[in-house]
């Protein structure tokens, strides 16, 4: 059982935080890669295959909303959304069950440390290189304490 | 402008001229001066019959209970994400940090100079003195000044071992910097400056000239806790020694 | 029945406030015969001799020495009657952030209580203004709502 | 559970509160300062307040959904019971009342209490030219804030004063109007 990997996407379609975490067997401070791969085809396809997924299941069996899918023997992707738009997903192995909590949580962190902290940008218009937009923020969330602490949550789950 | 950044107090908003009289007999112009509501008979009787007449038909502040009311509550995050928005339309408007914290000091400002007389008055008429001595209205923002605006009363109060005009307000909680999380291209912003400006608004007004800066300190399990440092005005420690 | 000059003066010495009135007690008695052609004196309306009148701003400016020296002496708001000068008699109380209330007037000693009483309550008047947003220390009080209110208070207490 | 009775508990138990003084003082003092920024232009500074509650709006609706675990409302009508019942009542206290729907189901009015804590202590200052009284919105920060949060939730809305007892209108009136509802947004390249 293994965390992979941890995306959120908002409203426009963009990668606004994407963590990867490298297994290694000294669990703890900046294993793997923070807001590296956000553009990458990875992504793009991966929320690509959420959208699709989202609407077919939205077709095929109304009330009922997509919370996870597996690719293989090796992956499962947890998915939760919010009622705003952004979309959490975390990438495990496929014998991880329920992950909806975790999510939630998650959410949770992102309201406490993102969203009700006034100073950090909560629109993330995207833009190629990285750089600021005028009043939209950053296209990422770089903010620390949001970092350590889902960081600090995923890890001290017992699957991590 | 040159005047707004030793004293930021406010330019007036409202102005009348010499052309503007009053339909209702009430107002005073003081373009015109006591002429303009002095006594008339129509006045005259409406006030020795106590007859109640309309001057507006917006609500008058003056009709409301401002003394004894029941304080009103409303969520602590309402105020954080108006500061916060606060923060970033100054932050917006200014030429850097240092200039940031002065707008953040000046909006502060307007309002201590209300809550001293506020909470003043509501102290009642028997106990609503005005503190002729440093520490005394230190001790009065540090009691209930703070506790009025904050709920609680500030941490310490300490005076400076080595400079004679310097006393220090600490706050391990600072109300509003509870969700804020400076980021990088904000520098050092200490938010602390807009409570470093209702400060000083309150002392300036009480006659202790000051200027209040604030630093932020954390310590164990206080990773917000602000030092307000105040440094008053000589002219304060002189009317000391004498009086 | 005595005439009387209030002048609420801010931090820069600068007046805010100005009236002029007159008690209203005892309008009645004071009926005194008045030719025809002259028209019967306003209750309320200040009766100052002309030149009285065209000194008190100055009268009031002034008395501010004396209400400076006791500003940092005496813990008190109201200074009780700080003065006379010609026969007028000056009142004076300061506020927490040192705003000061002048009243002028003529004529015996007053009450004091009353004095107190009515500066007390222009006290409360005077914080409401000041919590409006739009009004700044040191602007001219222009609402006429403010001006009824001092004016009930003058018939009310003195 | 009603939806006032969950708001009211929500706000009993879930909210950390403050005296609402320091924040009727600080809007206050902003408003006044936009006035003197926007040297009196009052359609600007109304302006600048609706940006700043869309701001508002962007990040409040979080806290919002996260505190009371609503989801996505069925009608518009349900929304404005949310908003008046949950939304006003968590973050100012206050409830105001829904009336004059539109035929269509689709535009009402919110009537604010007065004295809000947006409002306490201020009156527009009267002077010959009565302007002020005539263009500012005094508490124009709220529609931002209510369009910023429901187009967060999809919901593409105006929402304007038309009424405003600081003026010396009756009462306190605030007209929401539906546009649209919001689509997914599609990934680029994608369709």
């Amino acid at each position: 059982m293994t965390i992979y990997s941890f995306f959120i996407f908002d409203r426009h379609c963009n990668c606004i935080y994407n963590r990867e975490f490298t297994q290694t067997s000294a669990a703890g401070v900046n294993n793997g890669l923070i807001n590296k791969n956000n553009t990458s085809h990875s992504s793009k396809l991966l929320f690509g295959i959420i959208y699709s997924l989202k609407s077919l299941s939205a077709k095929l069996i109304s009330e009922n909303e997509l919370t996870s899918f597996t690719l293989g023997q090796s992956f499962r992707f947890h998915f939760w959304e919010s009622v705003t738009s952004y979309k959490f997903v975390v990438v495990t192995g496929y014998d991880v069950d329920d992950m909806q909590q975790v999510l939630v949580r998650l959410h949770q962190y992102f309201v406490d440390c993102v969203a009700s902290n006034g100073l950090t940008p909560v629109e993330f218009k995207w833009s190629a290189n990285g750089e600021k937009l005028d009043n939209v923020g950053y296209s990422v969330i770089c903010n620390n304490s949001f970092v350590e602490e889902t960081d600090q949550y995923l890890q001290s789950l017992s699957i991590y | 402008m040159s005047e707004d950044i030793i004293l930021p107090s406010a330019t007036s908003l409202s102005k009348l001229t010499i052309h503007d009289t009053s339909k209702t007999g009430f107002g005073y112009n003081p373009a015109i001066g006591p002429i303009s509501n002095s006594i008339t008979s129509e006045t005259s009787s409406i006030l020795i019959n106590k007859r109640t007449i309309t001057l507006s038909s917006a609500p008058s502040i003056y009709e409301r209970n401002i003394t004894n009311k029941k304080p009103v509550e409303i969520n602590l995050s309402s105020l954080s994400f108006l500061f916060c928005e606060i923060v970033n339309w100054t932050h917006g408007q200014s030429r850097g940090i240092h200039d940031l914290e002065m707008k953040l000091n000046k909006l502060g400002y307007s309002i201590g100079q209300r809550y001293l007389e506020l909470i003043k008055l509501r102290d009642g008429i028997k106990l609503n003195k005005r503190d002729l001595k440093i520490i005394d209205i230190l001790h009065f923002i540090h009691g209930s000044f703070w506790k009025s605006i904050f709920g609680k009363h500030a941490n310490e109060l300490e005076k400076s071992q080595d400079v004679p005009n310097e006393y220090m307000i600490i706050e391990n909680m600072p109300l509003l910097a509870k969700f804020i999380n400076i980021p990088k291209d904000y520098a050092d912003l200490n938010c602390g400056a807009f409570v470093a400006g209702i400060i000083e608004g309150a002392l300036d007004s009480a006659g202790f000239y000051v200027n209040v800066t604030a630093h932020s300190v954390p310590m164990d399990g206080f990773p917000l806790r602000t030092v307000f440092l105040m440094k008053f005005d000589q002219s304060c420690l002189i009317r000391e020694s004498i009086h | 029945m005595s005439s009387y000059y209030l002048a609420i003066i801010g931090t820069r010495d600068n007046p805010i406030y100005e009236l002029e009135f007159a008690s209203f007690k005892n309008t009645t008695i004071l009926s005194s015969p008045s030719t025809p052609n002259t028209p019967p004196p306003i209750p309320g309306k200040a009766r100052f001799a002309p030149n009285v009148k065209e000194l008190l701003p100055f009268i009031a400016n002034s008395s501010l020495d004396l209400i400076e020296d006791a500003q940092f002496t005496s813990n008190q708001l109201n200074l009780g009657k700080i003065d006379t000068f010609y026969g007028i008699s000056i009142n004076a109380f300061i506020t927490p952030g040192n705003i000061k209330f002048v009243l002028c007037y003529d004529g015996n000693v007053k009450e004091e209580n009353s004095i107190r009483s009515f500066f007390n309550e222009i006290n409360e008047l005077y914080v409401k203004t000041l919590l409006n947003p739009f009004y700044a220390v040191n602007d001219a009080i222009i609402s006429p709502e403010f001006d009824l209110k001092v004016k009930q208070l003058a018939r009310k207490y003195l | 559970m009603s939806r006032k009775a969950v708001g009211d508990d929500i706000w009993k138990n879930n909210v950390e509160k403050i005296n609402s003084e320091l924040f009727t003082l600080t809007y206050g003092s902003v408003v006044a300062q936009l006035c003197r920024d926007f040297n009196n232009n009052y359609h600007e500074v109304n302006n600048q307040l609706d940006k700043m509650g869309y701001n508002i709006g962007l990040r409040l609706i979080e806290e919002f959904l996260a505190k009371t675990g609503v989801r996505r409302c069925q009608t518009f009508k349900e929304t404005s019971e949310v908003i008046s019942k949950l939304g006003f009542k968590i973050f100012l206290n206050i409830q105001p009342t829904i009336e004059n729907w539109s035929a269509d189901g689709k535009s009402c009015s919110l009537i604010l209490p007065e004295p809000n804590p947006l409002t306490e202590f201020v009156e527009l200052p009267i002077t010959a030219d009565d302007k002020i009284a005539k263009e500012l919105w005094y508490s124009q920060i709220l529609c931002g804030v209510l369009r910023g949060a429901l187009q967060m939730v999809q919901l593409d809305c105006d929402v304007q004063f038309v009424k405003d007892v600081l003026r010396g209108d009756d009462r306190t009136e605030l007209r929401l109007k539906l546009n649209k509802i919001l689509k997914d947004e599609v990934p680029a390249g994608e369709d």
